[in-house]
């Protein structure tokens, strides 16, 4: 696989930037003005672990044509997965003191574990289901979806609606996952106190790179053969189907692959903010994750990363300056940025590639000529 | 003919879309390494009887064959596809984003799971195969243009050399000269002579000089099932066919 | 003797001599038990002016000074003696209500039913009655018994029978014939307040008992039929209301294929329109205010539909061909349209009332249909059909269908595209208006309203199959009743979550829902 | 992929290299700006944090807690401010997303260096912050009734635990109303669940048998509430009087009252005493059908004291809106509020060690004409008042407990945590003091 300049800067700038970061805050002392404060080492953190959802996004949508509404339950089930381990790392440092059941369980009188939380004390097998989880749920929900070729808004709309009977699952309290309230107060990640900033610099630096290899594993995916017929598939679906292709092979299989990195991005994520609760299902979160590909530039890789960390970072920005304005400014964002920019941020900046999928989406009407 | 030497069989084959009937009992056979022409008017099932060749319609009663014992109705697009039968579409349809090597290189035959594909490397074979069919169809000096910015007539060209790509035993071909120059038509009935050489095909087609050209047997399809067959020139004699098509 | 009586009460509540016995004096002494008291001696006195001085109570105008004067205020905030109905001028700083609770409030309504039985308004004495029959106090009896000697309108006279046997068990001391006698007049009535009577006797040893056990019984079994009904009456309620809040959207998703995630602030913004409305008219035309739900309908279609218009002209014609770009743009639309509504009338919940037509419920034997859900099923039939003969009947209609079917075609023939798509769109956005009229009956009227009914919308759109008119209304319809039978076995949420579940794997069998149609939204 | 069709431009690398640059670079620029503030702290003003959701779902509640917080800072700073400083308000937007409780915390105390911070409502907005102004020790005033269990160090609890409110309201029905059957009906999240769990227990050992407790929970927003009104309404047909005890939160109240308005049930014959819901709730509600319906809390605006008229005016004239209401929370945040004011005099500082310590033990007037002690358990005394709600939107105060009810952090009712205290003074120190074991089973704080 051959990396282009700009694979190689976005490579060079995310790793970089975060080891940096992580440098200065850990051997700078507080009062210097090259210290990087905790709080922004959280952010950039977060930010990265956003930028793993929004590569899941862009490479499900970007190149297979499928757009998920519902990509933020992946996320969310990764960081279920991770929040499970961590729960399990209180262990009796809990408010209770009970060495066997979270708090939230004592708390309800639950007398014993659930079976479906052995084995999360394990950080193997935790991790594990971080991938587990994310990847046959969207398995078998893709399996069944693109074997009966589902596609378009229809499908978009079942994501949403997927995501939203897991919302209102998780929210009930006798699921054994918290309710609403979901998972918190963690003490130790790896026996690593997870408050500690030098944690939190490790974990900056660890999302750094497994979003580098996220986005490396992406570019391999899409520069191979695979990716040149997903991209057959995206525009001319029936096409490849006489070619003797199985396009619901391919989209599955991209599929499954982007629902595990966006449950990576989710596992990481719960321990740098240190909460995973039932809202992240909330279908507003998966339609913003692709409103930061759209913004980045659909269908680049790169422009999903930068499109998470720009709004994203506009978000934090907005919420503090302009508190009471800040929606009016994100949703003029979101429309100036459709109307005006289709091609999104990366677009300014690059000569067009005839990869990148049209902002026309024409694949479903070159499919109806097709059979006309 | 001994029944050995049938390629493709259709068996009183019946589709009906919202109580329309687009094929009507129809029944065709066509024989190892014949061309056919099909011709027909508007709404005459031609389309239809490709989509159900193809698997991509499936008859309410009747009975495709393909080769010795092969139940074409029971099988997908994909399954089909790689038992050898190759489509071209009415409208050129090509992988547009994707350049002239890149569309022939996922047309040529060869292991179409994703585990494989995700890992396959281009191939010397493959690169020959490929220079070989872009002689074929005269693309060769456009190779790393993407197919979206090909004329017209480069893109049947190209739609034609990815089925040959696919190495088919039987061709469908709908109306491969639509929108194309006199010379181009031209070329384009050379080129299918040289397919048929060692392929079956079957061309829908329009233009009746175009068919004229080709010089085979001819199938002229009415309302869903078979008006008449034979040679061009017996079959334009038909009155049948004159009222219905020709003399429209 | 009346007069006396009444003369010799004015004497006990002369100013100063406050005696403890006496009713009135009860009823301004500001304390919840005597004025419990007070009421209950006031019933019981005769006094003539005991109605009026009872249900100036209930209505909180019952004031007294604190020398335990009772005056009782006008609607126009003046206060007069409340005996002796003068006048009273410079009091107002001094009087001070007399405060009830919900002890004394039953009292009261018992009291006041009791003394209604005669009144000479058959609807009155009939509320009486029922008032009466929910206190169920043996000491109602012998005012029932004459008012039943008098008694000709023949349902007054069934209720006061029902009031009479519900009293008549309640009371240990009656005669056990008397009392068996009760049982099966409650068990005629057979709904959920005799059962409730009946069950409260339940337990006592002895025929009565046992009696009023197998009427529980029975009334059981018949409510339980019942509540199959109801459960398809709250089936069809909950599917008007998701239809409500889709129609709109099966024209702009369904028909143009807008994939428009503002289409529940445009519902919201309807609700507001409903709010504003109130308002005005509550400021400058008071006396119509019961009907300002009616021109709240039209006024929500023109401010949903003009802003569906501005939006469409302004934004959504850029992006056509582009659904899932749409989908982002309206989707910050809808950001900026609660905020915007957050800023102007605040982030709480507006007080849209609701006109007393529409308050309360009707009985069709043992169903209970309340009236706002009932008028709400009735307009969102009224609203499709109007709609449907929208579409098919009008010149619009006809050019809207044409540029669906063959938008080259149509503008070809001189149909002007353009404005045909801007008017469709705020044909579907004031639709949406329209729905918000209707579900500020029913819920919030907040920013959020929208946001909590765009997901169950796109699902009914598409499960009824996109751009299908009646596909949407089955669609809704079975979606609620389904929702409606798995909610008392499964739970709400997770009634809900199965509904979600079984929707999905429909979508699957069928991906292009209930009933496929072809046109522009299929492509996306 | 070939490689002329992707690459950048020559121009267009360089653009992106700086775009990218600056984004990396944002850490280093926060780091220098917030760096002076960090030499001088606060600059001649004391800045207080306010967290309260903007946007979002919670906005309906939390936006006039913002609003009464600038109100009591204005105050504040007419009066001369604190310790010779104007008070400053730093306000954020949270946005209703739990995440971003947390960060909006570190943000307001490691950026802006509030000295403390007003806000949450929600149990999980307070959950995700909880771990931040610990790790950054500094102080949060909590201004809702919830489910207690917990004491932290760094969080005063000014409103209601389960005992200051929901006990005291049962007692009411019990004795006034003479009610035998009980609906506890709730909102599917930890308050409701709590609350009911240590009501039925309390009833259960009153005698009350299960058949006569009925639980039902809603999820958040639950908007149909036919036939469960129905239900509650069939429940109550078992001859014995019934009453609901709402634990029903937020935006499902409104269907829900109107749902019971509509079906007939009146406060006579099925009373329904709320918890969450006060006058805010109230005012997008018509109350004539609810006359007489109940709510318990610590705080009506409808109490008849001159403090309360004062504040209640002044509210009005503050946000220049006759018709805004005040409500419970409020008046906590008016305590905390007071009372942080007051521990910071006391300290001479705002250091948040020397205010924690200095915060135990003082009082401030309440609104309802008494006075707001903070206990060592870091939650507050309260009244606890019932009051029916009347025609005009406000309520009529029916019954006030006698004295002030000191908040039981650690319910009693629940096997794990009824040995447990808290007690942040020298020498215990400790949230979750098992007083069997003699030990500290959390949130020690050396």
């Amino acid at each position: 696989m051959k990396l282009d300049r700009a694979a190689i800067l976005t490579i060079v700038l995310v790793f970089g930037a975060a080891l940096v970061m992580a440098a200065l805050n850990q051997m700078t002392p507080p009062a210097s003005a090259m210290h990087v404060p905790t709080y922004v080492i959280a952010l950039a953190g977060k930010y990265l672990c956003f930028a793993m959802l929004a590569l899941a996004v862009d490479l499900v949508w970007g190149f297979a044509g499928i757009l998920s509404l519902g990509h933020a339950a992946f996320f969310a089930l990764g960081g279920y997965a991770m929040g499970m381990y961590l729960m399990r790392q209180i262990g009796d440092r809990g408010v209770y003191g009970n060495p066997n059941l979270p708090d939230f369980m004592v708390f309800l009188g639950w007398k014993q574990l659930p079976w479906y939380w052995h084995g999360f004390e394990w950080f193997g097998f935790a991790m594990l289901m971080v991938v587990l989880v994310p990847g046959v749920l969207a398995a078998v929900f893709g399996w069944l979806a693109f074997r009966s070729r589902v596609t378009g808004v229809y499908l978009s709309i079942i994501t949403q609606a997927l995501t939203y009977a897991l919302l209102l699952a998780f929210f009930r309290n006798d699921m054994g996952f918290g309710g609403n309230n979901g998972m918190t107060d963690f003490k130790a990640i790896l026996g690593f106190n997870i408050q500690a900033d030098s944690t939190r610099s490790a974990l900056l630096v660890i999302s750094a790179l497994f979003l580098c290899g996220q986005f490396l594993l992406a570019r391999f995916v899409v520069g191979s053969r695979f990716g040149k017929i997903l991209i057959a598939v995206r525009d001319t679906e029936s096409r490849t189907r006489f070619l003797g292709y199985r396009p619901e092979s391919y989209k599955l299989v991209v599929w499954v692959l982007s629902a595990v990195m966006a449950g990576i991005g989710g596992a990481l994520y719960v321990p740098q903010v240190g909460i995973i609760n039932p809202s992240e299902f909330a279908p507003g979160n998966s339609i913003e994750a692709v409103i930061w590909v759209a913004v980045g530039g659909r269908g680049t890789l790169v422009g999903a990363i930068l499109g998470a960390i720009l709004v994203n970072f506009g978000k934090t920005w907005f919420t503090s300056v302009l508190p009471e304005l800040w929606l009016y400014a994100l949703g003029a964002m979101f429309i100036l940025v459709t109307l005006f920019l289709p091609r999104g941020v990366v677009g300014l900046f690059r000569r067009r590639s005839r990869l990148e999928p049209e902002p026309e989406v024409p694949a479903a009407s070159a499919a109806q000529e097709v059979t006309g | 003919m001994s029944e050995g030497d049938t390629l493709l069989y259709l068996d009183g084959v019946t589709v009906t879309f919202d109580g329309f009937r687009a094929l009507n009992a129809l029944s065709l056979v066509l024989e190892q390494g014949e061309m056919r022409a099909v011709i027909g008017p508007n709404g005459a099932g031609k389309t239809t009887m490709m989509d159900v060749i193809t698997g991509k319609t499936r008859p309410d009663t009747g009975k495709v064959m393909f080769g010795k014992d092969t139940d074409l109705t029971r099988l997908d697009e994909p399954a089909i596809a790689s038992l050898g039968i190759g489509r071209k579409f009415q409208k050129p349809t090509v992988f547009e984003p994707h350049t002239v090597w890149d569309n022939l290189l996922l047309a040529l035959a060869g292991d179409r799971a994703p585990r494989f594909t995700l890992f396959a490397r281009q191939t010397a074979d493959e690169k020959r195969r490929i220079e070989q069919i872009l002689e074929t169809t005269r693309l060769t000096d456009v190779r790393h243009r993407a197919a979206a910015d090909l004329s017209h007539g480069q893109k049947q060209w190209l739609e034609i050399g990815m089925l040959l790509a696919q190495e088919p035993q039987l061709l469908l071909v709908d109306e491969p000269v639509a929108g194309m120059t006199d010379a181009e038509t031209e070329q384009t009935a050379v080129l299918l002579r040289e397919i048929n050489r060692t392929r079956s095909v079957v061309v829908v087609e329009h233009d009746m000089a175009f068919v004229r050209a080709l010089d085979v047997k001819v199938t002229v399809l009415n309302e869903g099932s078979v008006l008449a067959e034979g040679p061009i020139d017996l079959v334009s004699d038909d009155p049948k066919v004159i009222e219905v098509y020709l003399g429209r | 003797m009346l007069r006396l009586l009444a003369l010799l009460l004015l004497l006990l509540c002369g100013p100063l001599v406050a005696h403890a016995d006496d009713p009135l004096a009860e009823l301004a002494s500001g304390s919840f038990d005597t004025v419990r008291q007070g009421v209950e001696d006031l019933a019981q006195s005769g006094n003539p002016n005991a109605a009026k001085i009872l249900s100036a109570l209930q209505n909180g105008q019952l004031y007294y000074l604190p020398d335990h004067t009772l005056l009782i205020q006008a609607d126009d905030g003046s206060y007069a003696n409340a005996i002796t109905g003068k006048a009273v001028s410079d009091d107002d700083a001094e009087a001070r209500s007399v405060r009830i609770n919900n002890s004394i409030r039953s009292v009261l309504d018992a009291a006041l039913g009791s003394l209604r039985l005669f009144d000479p308004n058959p609807s009155v004495r009939l509320n009486a009655a029922g008032a009466v029959f929910d206190a169920h106090q043996p000491a109602a009896i012998p005012a029932l018994d004459r008012a039943l000697a008098k008694e000709t309108d023949s349902a007054v006279k069934t209720r006061m029978q029902q009031a009479r046997a519900a009293a008549v068990l309640s009371d240990p001391g009656a005669a056990q014939d008397a009392r068996l006698a009760a049982v099966p007049v409650l068990r005629a009535r057979g709904d959920e307040a005799a059962r409730g009577v009946l069950a409260s006797v339940a337990d006592q040893p002895g025929p009565v008992g046992a009696a009023a056990k197998a009427a529980v019984a029975s009334i059981d079994r018949v409510l339980q039929l019942w509540s199959l009904a109801q459960s398809v009456y709250y089936g069809i309620s909950l599917g008007s209301v998701l239809l409500l809040a889709a129609a709109g959207l099966a024209i702009t998703f369904g028909v143009m294929g807008v994939i428009n995630m503002a289409h529940g602030e445009m519902v919201m913004l309807g609700a507001y329109t409903t709010f504003v409305v109130q308002q005005v008219m509550h400021a400058y035309v008071p006396s119509l205010y019961g009907g300002s739900l009616l021109v709240a309908i039209p006024m929500a279609f023109l401010v949903a539909g003009l802003i569906g218009v501005v939006i469409e002209r302004s934004l959504i014609r850029w992006l056509y061909g582009r659904p899932l770009e749409t989908l982002l743009a309206t989707w910050g639309l809808s950001l900026v349209l609660q905020q915007v509504v957050r800023s102007l009338f605040g982030a709480d919940n507006r007080n849209v009332t609701t006109p007393d037509w529409m308050s309360g419920a009707t009985q069709l034997g043992g169903l209970t249909l309340t009236w706002n859900r009932t008028y709400i099923i009735l307009f969102a039939f009224l609203v499709m059909a109007a709609l449907m003969a929208a579409l098919r009947y009008t010149p619009l209609g006809l050019r809207m269908r044409a540029v669906t079917q063959n938008r080259r075609m149509a503008a070809a023939m001189g149909i002007r595209t353009p404005w045909i798509d801007a008017l469709t769109f705020g044909l579907g956005s004031g639709v949406a208006g329209i729905a918000g009229v209707a579900l500020s009956q029913i819920d919030n009227v907040s920013p959020n309203l929208g946001q909590g009914y765009i997901i169950d919308s796109f699902m009914v759109v598409v499960f009824g199959g996109v751009g299908n008119l009646w596909g949407t209304t089955l669609g809704a319809l079975t979606l609620g009743i389904v929702n409606k039978f798995l909610e008392p076995i499964a739970g709400a949420v997770l009634g809900k979550i199965v509904v979600l579940v079984l929707l999905i794997l429909f979508v699957q069998r069928n991906p292009r829902g209930m009933f496929p149609l072809k046109g522009r939204a299929v492509e996306a | 992929m070939s490689q002329d069709e992707t690459s950048l431009s020559r121009r267009g690398l360089g653009r992106l290299g700086v775009a990218a640059a600056t984004l990396a670079a944002f850490g280093a620029v926060e780091a220098k700006t917030s760096e002076p503030a960090a030499a001088q702290p606060t600059g001649g003003t004391i800045k207080v944090g306010i967290l309260h959701s903007l946007s979002g779902t919670m906005a309906i509640s939390e936006t006039t807690l913002k609003d009464v917080m600038l109100m009591l800072i204005e105050q504040q700073n007419a009066k001369g401010g604190l310790l010779g400083k104007k008070l400053e308000a730093v306000v954020v937007d949270p946005a209703s997303n739990w995440p971003l409780f947390a960060e909006k915390a570190r943000q307001l105390i490691s950026v802006d260096k509030v000295a403390a911070v007003f806000g949450c409502w929600t149990s999980v907005s307070r959950k995700s912050v909880l771990p931040v102004f610990e790790e950054l020790n500094n102080i949060l005033f909590y201004p809702v009734q919830y489910e207690g269990q917990e004491c932290s160090r760094n969080v005063f609890y000014t409103g209601a635990a389960p005992n200051q409110q929901a006990i005291p309201a049962v007692d009411y029905l019990r004795n006034e109303s003479k009610v035998k059957r009980w609906v506890l009906a709730g909102t599917d999240y930890v308050y409701p669940r709590t609350t009911n769990q240590i009501l039925e227990a309390y009833l259960k050992s009153l005698g009350v048998a299960q058949d006569d407790i009925m639980i039902n929970y809603t999820p958040f927003g639950h908007s149909d509430w036919q036939n469960i009104v129905a239900s509650i309404k069939n429940f109550g047909s078992a001859g014995k009087k019934t009453a609901v005890v709402s634990t029903i939160n937020g935006d499902a109240n409104v269907p829900f009252y109107k749902e019971l308005g509509n079906q007939g049930i009146k406060a006579t014959d099925i009373p329904v005493v709320a918890f969450s819901v006060g006058e805010e709730e109230l005012a997008g509600i018509d109350t004539k059908p609810l006359i007489g319906h109940l709510a318990a809390w610590n705080y009506f605006e409808s109490v008849e004291t001159p403090q309360n008229r004062k504040f209640v005016a002044t509210w009005k004239k503050f946000t220049k809106n006759p018709k805004r209401t005040t409500n419970d929370p409020m008046e906590a945040h008016y305590i905390g509020f007071n009372m942080w004011i007051k521990a910071v005099e006391k300290a001479g500082t705002t250091d948040p060690d020397a205010v924690i310590d200095a915060a135990i033990g003082v009082a401030v007037p309440n609104l309802s004409g008494g006075y707001a002690a903070m206990m060592p358990n870091h939650h507050i005394t309260k009244p606890v008042l019932i009051g029916e709600i009347q025609g005009n939107g406000q309520f009529s105060i029916v019954s006030q407990t006698p004295g002030l009810v000191v908040a039981q952090e650690w319910s009693p009712y629940v096997a794990d945590t009824k040995d447990l205290i808290g007690d942040w003074r020298a020498p215990m120190r400790c949230g979750a003091f098992n007083v069997k074991t003699g030990t500290c089973t959390a949130g020690k704080k050396v």
